[in-house]
This record gives C-alpha cells, structure tokens and sequence, in this order.
C-alpha cells in the first residue's frame, strides 16, 4: 500500500484486500460485491477466492475459514497481491489462519463480538489476541460488527440467525466507505437476488448502510483512502472470471462456426461452473448433457462431433485421466473436439478447490500409442475467452482433439475485460462435406485434414473407428506399412498447426541474459515480478507460452537469444521437461506446489538469484 | 413402408444397406443372421432416407456390425457404445440412431452407459447380441454366462451369476424391453420392427450362437426337438402357450406363475396368463423375467414390455424452444455486454 | 451382542466406534444422524474384533463417513467404492466391509461396479445416502433427482427421469433391499442391523437431506404432520398399513396394488397385501418400488427383500479349497519345472 | 540359411521357417509343436506368432492369414529373424501375403491342392503363382497335402470337415522329416491332447506320420537339414512365452513374499493370457478376479493391496489409458500395487494383436498431478519372469503402484528359459506393521516408505483416501506448505529406487563411438544387430533399459561415454523424449511403427549410417 499523498483522503496506488471468515459467512460473495463496484469504479484488479473442500464446516472452526483476496490498482496488475494490506477478520478463525500473510504493518478490522472463549478455543488460541499484544505492530482496528448490525436492524421481519448472516454486508459497508466507493451497485444488487423476499432487501440494504455510516460517523478511522481508475484502453469492460470466460468463448465460437455447441460433461471442481455458466444458453440451441461419468462426457461429445456439432468436455485433472482412452479414439476418427481440463492440486483427489499446473505432460503424453493432441493454456481469466475460441478454431480446421489447460486460479480468479465485439471476433469456418465426387473419409486437405462428412448428408455414408484406417479409404487396415505411415501422418498434421499459430513474444528485450518462461495461468505472477525486476535494474525479459503442442515455430529461437532460462510453474518442471526434450537447452527450474498462485516476491528472488545477483550485466 | 415425408419416396431394399466391406465373422456365427434380419427389415421400417441412419457400436466380434451397413457408422470404443450414440441423437435428433453390442460390451464394460441411457429414455434402438462369452478376445466368461461356466479365465468354473438382461433394463426402467434368437429369422425381423417404430431407448436382447466359444449355448431353444418345449412367444393379447403340442401353459397364481398342463383337462385357455405388452407394471416383466432362472419354465422371447413417455431428446429440445420462446433466440453480443458493464474512456 | 468367537468376549459402545476427526458436514446435515445410527448399532451387530471392520467410500460429502469412523477406512475415488471394497473382502474374507456412498457416487459414476457388486453378491453392505442432489460439488442434478428439478446445471428443469434405486438393485438381482430415511432413527437403526447380519450384497437406500442445497426434498416424509399419511413400513409377516390412524392399506388386485380405506368399512385388514420380506419372488420388489412413483401411495421403508445365496466370496474360497483337495497344496518348483522341460548338461 | 556342409544331410547354424494358413489351418497349434520339439533338441530358438483380429475370418482370404515364425540355431540368437528361409504356405492366400517377406532364393512348401480358382480368387490373384513363373528364383515345392492326408486318413471315422482339418499334422511331420527332428514329443501331445477322443488321436497321428514318411519316401527333397544344439549354459530349460513368464513370475514372487496373490483383471488382447495362466493356480491361493471393466480391475486390486494382499493388475494400452485415474490413488494412498500393460499397436482400438512401444509416455507422465510411479520394462519373454519378481519388489519395499511394461511381441514369443530353483530366488521380505506404539500411517523408514498396516491388525485402524495427507499421520491436510512437502517427498520416493536396481550395462566397449540404446522388447532385435554390425568391424556397443523410472544411476556417465547414441524404438521417439530431457544430450531415432518387431537389418543400416559409412573410427 504506497501512499502518495498524506491527507484525509489518501491516494493509493494499489490496494490488497482479505476478507476473512466462516464459510456460512458470506465472504465469497462480499469479495464479489467488493470487486465489481471496484471494477466499475474503473480500477484494474485481479482477485483470488480461496474456499474450504467442505461445503459448510463448522462454525468458527480454522479449516472451515473461506477467503477472498482481491488487488486492485490504478495501474495495470495481473495478481491477487503476494500479501494483504488489509486483512477483514469476521473470527478469531479467520484471523489466526490468515495473519501469517498479512503485510507487516497491515491494517486489521475484526469483527471483536466474535472473540469470545468459544471462539477462541475453535481457533486454538489461547489468549486473545486481540488483548495479549500479539497483534502489535499492526493497525488493528475493533469494530462490533455482530452487535452493530443487530442493532441497525432492530425491527426487522427477521430471524436472529437471518439477522447475524447480514453482518457482511456490514462489514462490506464499511469497507465501501474506507476505500470510498459508491454502494448503489449493491443496493441494485440486493434489491434483484432478493425481490422474492422484502425482508431480505431490508435487512441487508440496513446492514450495508449502517457499515457505510459507521465509517463516516464514527472517530475510529481517522483516515479514508482511494485509488483514482486505472488508465485501461478505451472500451467497454465488465469484470470477469476464467470459467465464465471460458463458457463465452465457447458459446462464442458456436456463433461464429454456426454450429450448435454440444458439451458432455460430468460435474467437478473447479470446472463445474463452466456447464452451470453453458445451462443458462438454451436459447442459443447450447446442449448441456450432464453425463453420468467422465468418459459418457466425453464420448457423448465424440458422438456429438461425428454429428456435426461444436463438440467440447469440460473437467478437471481426476476427470482427464479419466477421458484418456476416449481422446485417442477422437485421434484415431480425426474428429473436432476440445477437452477443457481445469487444473487442480494432485495427484488423485488431491486439493479439489485449490490450483496447480501438473497435469500438462498428462495433456501432451497420457495415452495410448501415439496420439498426439494440440494443447493450449490460458494465461489470465479472460483470456480463456480468447483460448476457447483458438481450441475451437483449430479443432475444426485440423479434425483434430484439442486439450485447453485453464487452472483454478484464473477459472476462479477474475479481472476487467475489454469485452470484443460479435464482428470483431475471428471467424471460424467450417466447411461440412457435401459432394459425393472424389470423396474419401482419409483424404486430406492442405491442412492433412480430412472431411467432415456428417450423418445426414446423401450418398457419403461411411464407417469410422479405432482401428487403425488405410490412410485416404479409411477402412480398416492392418497393414505395417500403412500403420507407420498413419502414425507419422497424424504426428505432422499435430506438428504442422505451429504454421498456424502466434510466434511466441517476447516481452523486454528479445535476446540477452535471462528469460522467464512460463505457460498458463502463472502470466500474471511472472509479468509482475518481471517488470519489479527491471524497475530494480535487472536485465530479464518474459515470454508466455499459451501454445505448447506444438510450440510456436520461434521457440528455439528465443530460447537461444538467451544465456539463461528460467522456469517458475506450480508443478515438479513439466514445462522445463518438454523444452528441455525438445530444444536440448538447459533451465533452471523454480517449482512450488502449494495449491496457489505463485508469488511475485519469490519470482523476482529467484530471478535476482538466477542472475547471481548482479543485475544481469 | 418406406416413406419419407421429406424429400421423396425411396423404396430401399435389403441390398442397398450392405457394406461394400467383406464380412468376417466367423462361418457360422449366428452374428450373420442378425445382419441379415435388419438388412431385410429396415427397407419396411426406416421412415427416412437412409443417410439419416447411424449405426454406433463398441468392441467385440457383435460390434463390428456398423462396418457391414450402408450407413453412416461408428466403431466405438469398448463399452461406450450408448453414449457415442447419445451424443450423435442429441447433436441431431432427425437421424435414426442405433447400437450393436455385445452382453460384454453392453453389460459389463458398458453397463453404466447403457443403464443411463434407460433411465434417461434417450431415443436408441440398442440390439445386444447375446452370445453368452467373449468372442473377440478369444473365450473368456461374460457377464451373461451361467454360474460354474469353464472358460478360458474360468477353467474351474465361474463362481457368479449372470446377469439377467430383461431384468437388468426393466431396473433402469427401459421403455421398451424385447428378446429374440439369431435362429429365428421371422421373430427376429418383427422384434427389430417394434423396436424401429418405438420411440425411446428400445432394447432387445438377441441370443447369438458362437460356434467358436460357446457352441450350442441355445440349443434348447433353436434346435428342433426341443425349441417349442422351451421357448415361449409372447403375443400381445394371447394367454401363454408353448410346447410342441401347445399343450403348456403359464396361469399366474398371484404373484406366482405357473406352468399347466392344457391336456389334463384341468385348466384350459381361459385360465392362463393373457400377455400385454403395454402393461406398465414392471411386475409383469419381473415375473416374466425369472422364468429363464426356474427350472421347469420356458424362456420368452418377444416383447415384455413397452411404453410410451418423453424421450431425452423430446425433452431437450422442448426446452430449448420453450427457453427460446421466453428469452428470444441467443444473441452473442448482447450476452457479451451484459452484467456489470462499464465504460472507459 | 458383541460376541467374538476367535478370541474373546468384547464389548464395545458407540464411543468406540467415533474416530478421534473432526466432522465436518454442515450443521444440520442428514449425515450426522446416519453416523449416529451406525456408531449405535455397530455395539450390538458387530460379531469380531473392530479392527477387522473396514469402511470404503467414493468422494462426495456422504464419502467422509469413513473418516469419522474408529475402524480401518479407505476414502476411495468417485464411485469405485463397491470395487475397492470387493478387493478388500476378496483378499480377507474375514473382514466385515462395509460402504458409504451418495447418490452421485453410487448411481452416476459408480453405476456399473454398484450393479456388478449385486450381480456377484459380493458380501458388502452398501449404505447410499441419498439426497438426490450433488452436495460436495455444491447442488448439480443427481440421477435420483426428480424430473424436472432445477439445480445449478438445470437452470430450467431436468429432462430426464430419475434411477428408482431399489428397482435398479432389483436388476441386478441384489440379494437385500431395504430403504431408510435419516430422521427415523430406530428404524435406521434396525436396516443397519439387519444389513449387518445379511450375508451378500446388502443394500440399504438412506433418505438424507442436504440443508444446503436440497432442503427439504423428504419433508412429506419425516414432517410430523405428513409422515404418516406418506411412508410405508414394511414389516415382515404384517399386513401393509400406514396412515395417522392406521387408516389405510394396501391390498393387491393381480398384480395391481391398491390403496384401500380402512374405515370405510369396505376393507379389512384380512384384505390386504401380507409383507413376505423372504419372497423371492421379484414381483414383489418391483411392485413396492413403483410406489413412489405412483400418485396417491405411500414411500415403503423397510427391507424390500432378502434372499440367501452363495457370495461371491465363498464361492471363490470354496473353490481354492476344492482345488487344493484336488491338486494339493501350489508347489512353486514343481509348477516351474513342469511342461516341456529338457536338460542340457 | 547358412550352410555349412554339401552333403545329404546338410548342417545349417540357422534357419528361419514361417508357417501360414487359415486362421482355421491350425498354423499358430502346428507353430507351437514345431518350437516344443526344436527346443527339446537343444537349438536356441525365438518366435513369432502373428494372428489377425477376427477369429475365424472367412477362409481363403488374405486378411485371414494366420501365420507362425520362429528361429532357431545352434548359437545364441534373440529375434524370431528378419526374414524366413522358409514358407510353409497352406493356401494362395498365406503364399500372396508371406512372399514378400521370404529371403530371396528361399525355400516355399505350398498345398498345391488348395490352389484352385476360388482360392486364387479369394487371394486376388490374376493368376496360379505355381504356374505362371512369378516363383521363379524360389524353391519351390508343390505337395498336395490335403490329399495326402485325405488319403492317409482313409479309413479313420473321421468326418472329410474333420480329415481336411488334420492336414497341418501332415505338414508338420514334413517339417520334422526335412529339418531332422524326432516326431515323438508331438504324437504323445496328440494322445494328452486328444485322450477323449481315440479317433482325432489316430487321425492327427496318422497324418503327422504321413507327412514324415512323404519326405522320406518321394524323391521331391533332395536333401535334408539338420541344425546342431546350440551350446547354452548348463541347465533346465523349457520354452516360454512372455505372458507366461509374466503370470509365473507373479506366483514366484506371491510364495517368496509369503502374500496371497490377487489379480483384478478385464481380458484385453495381448494381455488377457495372464489371468488365464494365473487363474490356473488356485491351489496357491491365488485370486483372479475378471472385473467389469479395467477401473474395477485395478481398484479391486487397490483395495486388495489395502487389505494385505501382493496385488497386480494386467492390461494393455487402452486399459492402462482407462486405469489412469486410480494409480493416482495408489501413489497418494502409497499401496504396493504392481500395473502390467502389455503394449499393442495404437492409439485408440489401434492394431490390437500388433506389438508396440508407445506405451512409454503413458506409463511414465500419464497422470493428474504430480504422481511419480516406477516403470520396468522386460526385455525378451523369459526376462519378464524376472520383472515381475523385480516389481513386486520394488512395489512392496517403496510402498507404491509399480508400471511393468512388456509388449504384443515378447508377450507372445517364446525362448528357451533355464528354468531357476525356487531356493535361487531372491526373497521378498515382507514386514506387515504391527505394533501400536510409534505408529503414523504416514511415518516412513529409511526407504521413504509409509508402514503396511493392514485391516485386521489390532489398534492400528486408521484411513486413507486420495486426498492430500499430511506428513507423517496422514490425515486429511489442504496445508499449502505440507502439499509442496509432500509432492517433493513422493517424488524423492521414487527417484531414490535408483541406489536399489541393476546399474545399466554396456555390451561391448564401454565407450567409444556410438551406443545403440533400447528398452524393452526390442533387445533382442539391437542386440543381433550390433552383434552382426561388430562382425563386420563397426565399432558400436549396446545398452538396454529394464528400469526405465527412475533410470538406473550410471546412465549419464554411460551416455557421456559415447560420441553417439542411436535409439531405436517402435514408436516416434518416447525414450528418446525422457533421455534427452533427463540428461540432455543428443540422441539419433530410429522409429519404426509397423506393429512387429523391428527387423535386425534395418538396424544395421541405422548403425551404418550413424557411423557414417566408416567403421567407428
Ligand atoms: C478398454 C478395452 N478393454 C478391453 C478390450 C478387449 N475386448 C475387446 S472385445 C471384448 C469383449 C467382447 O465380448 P462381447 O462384447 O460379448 O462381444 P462378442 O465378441 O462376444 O460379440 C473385450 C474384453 C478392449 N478392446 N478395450
Ligand atoms: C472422477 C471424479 N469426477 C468428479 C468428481 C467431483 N465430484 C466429487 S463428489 C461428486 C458428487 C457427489 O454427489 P453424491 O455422490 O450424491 O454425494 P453427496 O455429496 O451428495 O453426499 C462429484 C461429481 C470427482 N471428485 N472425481
Ligand atoms: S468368435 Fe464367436 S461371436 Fe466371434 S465371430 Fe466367431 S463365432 Fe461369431
Ligand atoms: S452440502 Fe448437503 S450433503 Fe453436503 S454436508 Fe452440507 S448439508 Fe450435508
Ligand atoms: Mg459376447
Ligand atoms: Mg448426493
């Protein structure tokens, strides 16, 4: 938090904010709140929800502890923020898990009803922290937000335990008049999700406003802040999450193929949301089938493809393994599909609800035989959006599954996106099989593409399958002869789609003494360090692969325009293992697998490290 | 008839829905006789040109069916069958979509799908071709072999029990359960018939011989002497009548069938079991069912039960019109710019 | 009564049987009373040492069970739990193992091994609770969800018509059916029991609301108000009635079951339908598992069926032993230097 | 065929012969008898069967050719040849599909009876190859073998299907006249074999008699053929087929571990022979279960090895594609588990009775997260007795699901194996944890493995579950810090393994100019052609992986030894992939994917060629 002015309004240029506290709390959704009046208020930012595995754990307790961090800036930011300036502690819970990454000096706002003994002993504290001093050091500030919201809503139609679940918007009151931003959003808000309940709308609305008030009236904080817009490009944006970037792009790659969109799929965490965002689009002809497992997700959609629609599967790592089988069989028929893996922490159930990046070798090299598979990775929320419709794209033009890796970070995560127009997306066409004439389902095109003939259409009846095709005829074959031939076929066709695709860019200087390399959802985290880096003097540059089978026909290029390489993923190196198979090129790999976001402060030690601590001369 | 409302009359014959691939099962496999029986129903059933006609299958000698039809087809992967074929109904609800299994591929790798696709009534004609054993891989037990079978993965016999496929699918609550014999052609045809005209997952179970594995595993009920003592054909609105002479009946003593004698002058037409395939109690099936499990019983084949309610796809499509209706047909950018939107300057 | 044979008399409390974790289900979660029941039933039907107890599970809120139970515990993947305890029953059929499973994990995903659980008769007792929701990935459509039901991935209502679990159990030929609701505790309490003492696949279908994202979805059946005039006890050797004032009940006419008003005079209780829980006879299973499906009945509770058959677990060690009489005891260098053996010196 | 005297009975070192028929010709019966007896006179032998997907596909037809090679010599060999010096062709159709493979100037016996027009018909032949000089430069030898045996068989109540039937015994014992072997090891198999039916006995016995007495009696053959026995060690020998040996492999290390073993397996070609050897052996106890599908197949064995149990899994690509998910379990759960996958030609349905090698990737990144898991590979049919002792080991001292390789070829190939003792086979110490005090299910000894505690076992109940655990006690832990902990820890697990295998080996120098480098079931093929490649004085050695994760601790310094490696697998390059990315050096291809084995001269041109012409200097 860097002040720029000291006065009773402060000007920040960036905030990092945790709000904290039991899952039946509401946090998620104050972040929420929070973000979007933030959005519209023109700042950029970048958010981080972080909750339980169980659904609702018990009350006060440290595991059932839900959090949302939200960063937000006048500049342009791509993280959450390494660490919170402000830390909103709902419980003793929810303060005693979350201190530890508080900033130092950080602000604190407890809600102090909550620090009773039983509390405190759910929380495993021994005294209270709150009068034993361990919070010296940071500006603590106490506010009853359990009693002031009881109060403000004395005379209310409802429950005490209605009454006790508004205090977050007590608490998000407060916070609006703190970082002096408007509250009509969420009073817009409260009066739509509630307008079945009266009491709701007037229990909550009270709560909010009393929060606001409470912020104004009383002594005390003597200070507010604000952060001024960020200067963004010109446009129109809404704040948006991976996931629902995800569901658009695809939603938007069936309008511009016109082909209806069928997905297969089968509930998991973190991609759930993306047949749930799909379910909503029944009046864009969008078939949502919730298959009774995985491999029904996938093959349904596989069937879907063979049909002649926009065929897709979306899941997390458990479910990809699970489809492994079924993506070599759309290898082997050559038809479009695009499978979304929505990385999570593994192996086997592993940490459901938090992110990771190792199921990438499972995406290049997890199956059967060769079978190779295009494999793209979005770099920030919305630029699933942009990765959907690039999955969707090459899938037809190449008949040909593609894997998009996204992760729970940025599916959960959100930012501002420049939302595009219709027109100015790419189109994307497709050209069924029609004429009877010299057809062949083994014949390719310029691409090594071969036709999309579908049920339906007269005279071009044929049979497809997992056996092995003669190359052209596409009957069953097994001749050896015809099996390398076809096995090394669909290896280039794979190979070929890097003719197709962006160079990989550089950004910094594009050649010198260090590169950090990265790919997916760790974009952001790299940039910021990178670019804390250089205003540090240091000589690095970044470069981001969203295409990583195959890789961008440069690569080898910009990797040997460098003396140094430097590999940060949330993984054991699967990224530095396929570049070092590929470019023979040594890196030095920086991997921590703790089910979050990288940091940006532990990029740039690493990179200053890397540069042995010169900076880069 | 075939009569297609809309293009034009095609009159198709059995020859036009052969392959122009060789057919390779092995000589003598009851697999050819199915072919046969829907290359020959299907210029009287099919409503539609038939390159609105898509065979889907799994793995196993039986699946390799889709390769002998001139159709479109797809050789899926094993046991996955029912969902290949969902996703290609649900993609285009005009083409008529049938399975080829076999009782391993359809009941044991492929059980989950094929009970869900039940369940959910999707619009399938599935044929499982019922040959007792794994023929492609060459002889191992299936799901479907009796208790104490030897085979290759049993040589001192199995120690489970079979599945009973009626039953099976009368569980996932199937919409149109049927049983026929490779070795009667006539009922075969008429089974595949019903099943084209049904709308909703139709079922039939086919009993195949394999003369490699499983030689003479339906002897009993295709062989001369003995077929019409152990076969019983259900008829719709017929009490139950087998045997030779047709001296057998089956009378229902509450919920317990039995089986009289129509010569002894004790019981006659009038106090047997009349069949109704329409019946929606499923205890009519269930009963029905075991008969295959008790000694003494025959084994019916022909339609146990039928009946009519929406289909999956019905239902999909209803809502998307009807969504349509309320919201208007989906316009991208106006879901695009919805939500909290703003602008910059 | 606690009563081990092998070693000595021991006596256990529920206490006991409360592993040393935290529960971590939602306040007000059906779950907790399932737990209850099973820690309290556990004293009096488990027949060995607890250690030789062990708990599988798939993934869902319900698969935390094992955790919270003070026996051996395997938190399986989603819907694998009927085979990974096959695994463990085969490798030491002198464990009691035992199932915890949701609708999700047991119907969706985890249809085919629950299914082939019951086919084999594998000696497992499976408890699924069901409440027709999926709770740990936060409220999408589960296959016992009604048609119709919206949820997070139905925004306009379900097409497709839920699994009747019990009529699936009854495919698959499982040899104990039984159905409980979590808010009638004793009666829970006796169809863990009686699971508990059933030898085979046993099969118990446990109503449970989920508070969170499908409340209320059993409240006909366990509100003070309504529960009477909606559930049906079964109870062996007694007639069906059920109603506040024991008012109603059911009689069969054929194969067709009636609800008949008690107090009309019209019927007695000689009229009505007698629970035969050994009736192996699927009709019977079949007809009460329409219920719920039928206007006007009542939801049975209680054991659908029982039948005693061979496990699979006896029949694979029956086996072993019958070839070890046969052939003797394995003999490793025997059984390499045998066939084609020749020397070269 | 080299020969070595000019005389009646001529002295071969070598010979190839290849029989080819119907499916329904009883080739792959006549094959095997051929190999039994060849092996009991003493020749080293390998073979070859090779067999269309369809069981009995129509006869006549070439796609229904079923065909048999082996090899055998008086020396060590270790591939089922390059080419045949003889065909046994029972039909046009074995003649028009085999003869492109035979050597030149090769030996052909033909059934001149089935050359008949609908036989040249069915094998698309415009012609009769007996008459029209296409066999020219071949010997070629007609012999009506159906008659004969028709005629020979006069008399037997046998019905003509069945007499006609009997005719490959004929062909048989014309073989054992030609190639000088003794005919009794087949007529007591006839009588076993037989023993119900007295007239098939007297038929078969009959017809392999007349066969026999045809050579001998006829002037056709000019000479006879003898090949000495090879000289290999001291010892007891049967010959054995990989899946054999891998089923037998897994009862030796059952009663040398003192577990029961169980095996959870859906058949699937090239692997379903496994269960079906190993479900002969019930007097051990052992438990085959054939399970619903290949995820019922591993979990069984999963919860199997939970309950104490030596438990294993067998499969082929596909199913390993579909077992993908629950290995993860087994590496969170850290349970002894052995996974066989038996490769076949992919991906998808692929070649399903062709062999491959393109498992690799699969078995070493195929999964979700971070989920290391050891991979062995057998290297010939006899090894993967070995190797199934090997990963069981391995599996039960690290407490982890162990991948073993073997492929179509070696799995149904067979060689002369010494037999070894029971006495001679390494133990498997097992220690079952059974005391109370000090006990963590999660708490692991100087092998980084976590305690077996076993269902059963007094005070020790505990759970385990797929979720991330945490250090030492193993309960459930979403502890950001504890996931890194633990995913570095299963990681060093596996990676330590290394100080616990064979070092890896060179065959010839230890180094110099080019390293021929294998895995698996190509040895032999590398092994003969280095061997023939070092005959004509190039300078060039062979190493062969069996471990292949982790690698065995000398492989750098064996690959920085050489100037070149050279690696030839049936796949595009996947060892090559995990050799240049683990040690980054350059390595040369030679992929060929024909779904056989790659042939021993086409490595010794690669090795010619890497050299550079010259001879390694
Ligand atoms: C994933 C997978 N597992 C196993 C197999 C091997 N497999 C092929 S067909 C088959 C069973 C065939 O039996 P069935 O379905 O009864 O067909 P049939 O050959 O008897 O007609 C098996 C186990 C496979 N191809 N794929
Ligand atoms: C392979 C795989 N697919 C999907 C999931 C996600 N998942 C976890 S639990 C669950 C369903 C839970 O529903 P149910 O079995 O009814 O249990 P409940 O939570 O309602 O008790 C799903 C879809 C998973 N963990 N693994
Ligand atoms: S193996 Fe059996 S089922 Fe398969 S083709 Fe041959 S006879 Fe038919
Ligand atoms: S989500 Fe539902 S089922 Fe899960 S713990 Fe909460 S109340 Fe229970
Ligand atoms: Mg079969
Ligand atoms: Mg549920």
């Amino acid at each position: 938090m860097e002040t720029e002015k000291e006065k009773e309004l402060l000007q920040l240029k960036e905030v990092t904010i945790r709000f904290a506290g039991d899952s039946g709390d509401g946090m998620q959704l104050t972040g929420t709140q929070f973000s979007e009046t933030t959005a519209l208020v023109g700042n950029d930012l970048n958010t981080l929800p972080d909750y339980p595995a169980e659904i609702r754990a018990p009350a006060g307790t440290i595991y059932g502890v839900s959090g949302f961090q939200l960063h937000f800036s006048s500049e342009d930011i791509f993280t959450p923020g390494d660490q919170p300036d402000v830390l909103v502690a709902m419980n003793p819970a929810a303060l005693k898990k979350n201190l530890p990454e508080l900033k130092k000096g950080g602000m604190i706002i407890v809600n102090s009803d909550s620090f009773d003994i039983k509390n405190l002993n759910l929380a495993h504290y021994e005294s209270n922290p709150l009068e034993d001093g361990s919070l010296d050091g940071y500006q603590v500030y106490q506010v009853p937000i359990s009693s002031l919201t009881a109060n403000a809503l004395e005379g209310v139609k409802l429950s005490p335990k209605e009454v006790a679940r508004a205090k977050n918007f007590f608490a998000l009151g407060l916070m609006y008049w703190l970082f002096n931003r408007p509250i009509d959003k969420t009073v817009q808000w409260i009066h739509e999700k509630f307008a079945k309940n009266p009491e709701y709308i007037e229990g909550n609305e009270k709560a909010l406003r009393a929060g606001y008030n409470f912020g104004e009236m009383t002594e005390l904080f003597t200070a507010r802040y604000t952060v001024e817009p960020a200067k963004l490009p010109k446009g129109t944006y809404r704040s948006i999450s991976g996931n629902e970037a995800t569901a658009l792009g695809f939603l938007a790659a069936s309008v511009k193929s016109g082909l209806p969109l069928f997905l297969g799929s089968y509930p998991i965490t973190p991609a759930s949301e993306i047949i749930q965002y799909l379910s909503t689009y029944k009046n864009f002809g969008v078939k949502t089938f919730q298959a009774e497992d995985e491999i029904a997700g996938i093959t349904t959609a596989i069937g879907a493809s063979f049909a002649g629609n926009l065929a897709i599967t979306s899941t997390s790592g458990p479910g990809l393994a699970l489809k492994t089988e079924a993506i070599g069989l759309a290898v082997m028929t050559e038809l479009p599909l695009v499978i979304i893996d929505v990385q999570r922490g593994g192996p086997s159930t592993g940490l459901p609800t938090k992110t990771e990046q190792a199921d990438l070798l499972q995406a290049v090299c997890g199956r059967n035989g060769e079978a190779p598979v295009p494999v793209l990775a979005a770099a920030t929320p919305s630029d699933c959006f942009n990765m959907a419709i690039e999955a969707s794209r090459i899938a037809i033009k190449y008949m040909t599954p593609v894997i998009l890796l996204t992760d729970g970070y940025i599916a959960n995560g959100s930012e501002p996106w420049k939302i595009p127009h219709v027109n100015e997306l790419p189109e994307i066409p497709v050209k069924f099989r029609t004429e009877k004439e010299g057809f062949y389902p083994y014949l390719r095109d310029e691409n090594l593409a071969r036709p999309w003939a579908i049920p339906g259409t007269p005279e071009l009846e044929h049979r497809i399958g997992g056996l092995e095709k003669s190359d052209i005829y596409g009957n069953v074959s097994y001749d050896p002869d015809n099996h390398h031939k076809m096995v090394t076929l669909r290896a280039k066709k794979i190979k070929n789609i890097e003719n197709d695709i962006p160079l990989l860019e550089v950004e910094g200087e594009s050649s010198g003494e260090l590169l950090v390399l990265g790919w997916g959802g760790t974009y952001g985290a790299i940039k910021e360090a990178v670019n804390k880096a250089r205003a540090q003097g240091y000589k690095v540059s970044q470069a981001h692969f969203r295409y990583i089978n195959p890789f961008p026909k440069n690569t080898e290029q910009v990797l040997k325009s460098f003396k140094k390489i430097l590999i940060p993923e949330i993984n054991l190196g699967q990224l530095a293992k396929l570049i070092k198979s590929e470019f023979l090129v040594d890196v030095q790999q920086f991997n921590v697998v703790r089910g979050l976001p990288l940091r940006v402060a532990d990029i740039v030690d690493q990179i200053i490290k890397t540069l042995g601590g010169n900076n880069g001369k | 008839m075939a009569n297609n409302v809309e293009v034009k009359e095609i009159k198709y014959t059995a020859k036009d829905f052969a392959s122009d691939q060789e057919v390779r099962w092995c000589p003598g496999c009851g697999d050819y006789s199915i072919l046969a029986q829907v290359q020959r129903t299907f210029p009287e059933i099919i409503d539609r040109p038939k390159e609105k006609i898509v065979w889907v299958s799994g793995i196993g000698c039986s699946s390799r069916f889709p390769y002998y039809m001139n159709t479109y087809g797809f050789h899926g992967i094993h046991g996955r069958a029912p969902a290949i074929a969902t996703g290609v109904k649900l993609a285009n609800p005009e083409l008529s979509v049938w399975v080829a299994s076999g009782d391993g591929d359809l009941l044991s790798i492929g059980g989950n799908h094929f009970i869900h696709a039940c369940r959910k009534n999707i619009d399938l004609k599935i044929l499982m071709f019922n040959n007792r054993i794994y023929g492609l891989t060459k002889g191992q037990y299936s799901p479907t072999s009796e208790k104490g079978k030897i085979t290759k993965t049993t040589p001192y016999g199995s120690v489970d029990y079979p599945f009973n496929p009626p039953m099976l699918a009368l569980g996932a609550e199937a919409s149109f359960i049927a049983r026929s014999i490779d070795r009667h052609p006539k009922h075969l045809q008429e089974m595949i018939r019903r099943a084209g005209l049904h709308k909703g997952t139709a079922f039939i179970e086919i009993f195949q011989n394999c003369n490699i594995f499983n030689d003479g595993a339906f002897a009993l009920l295709t062989e001369k002497d003995t077929k019409d003592d152990h076969v019983l054909e259900l008829v719709h609105g017929q009490p139950m009548i087998f045997g030779k002479n047709k001296d057998k009946g089956i009378k229902l003593d509450g919920l317990t069938p039995m089986v009289v004698d129509l010569t002894s002058g004790k019981y006659s037409k009038d106090d047997l079991w009349v069949h109704d395939e329409f019946d929606p109690n499923p205890a009519r099936t269930a009963i029905l069912a075991m008969f295959d499990e008790t000694p003494g019983f025959p084994t019916p084949i022909g339609i146990f039960r039928q009946i009519i309610k929406e289909t999956y796809d019905e239902g999909l499509f209803r809502q998307i019109e009807e969504v349509k209706k309320k919201k208007g047909e989906g316009d991208l950018e106006k879901i695009l710019f919805s939500g909290n939107v703003w602008e910059v300057n």
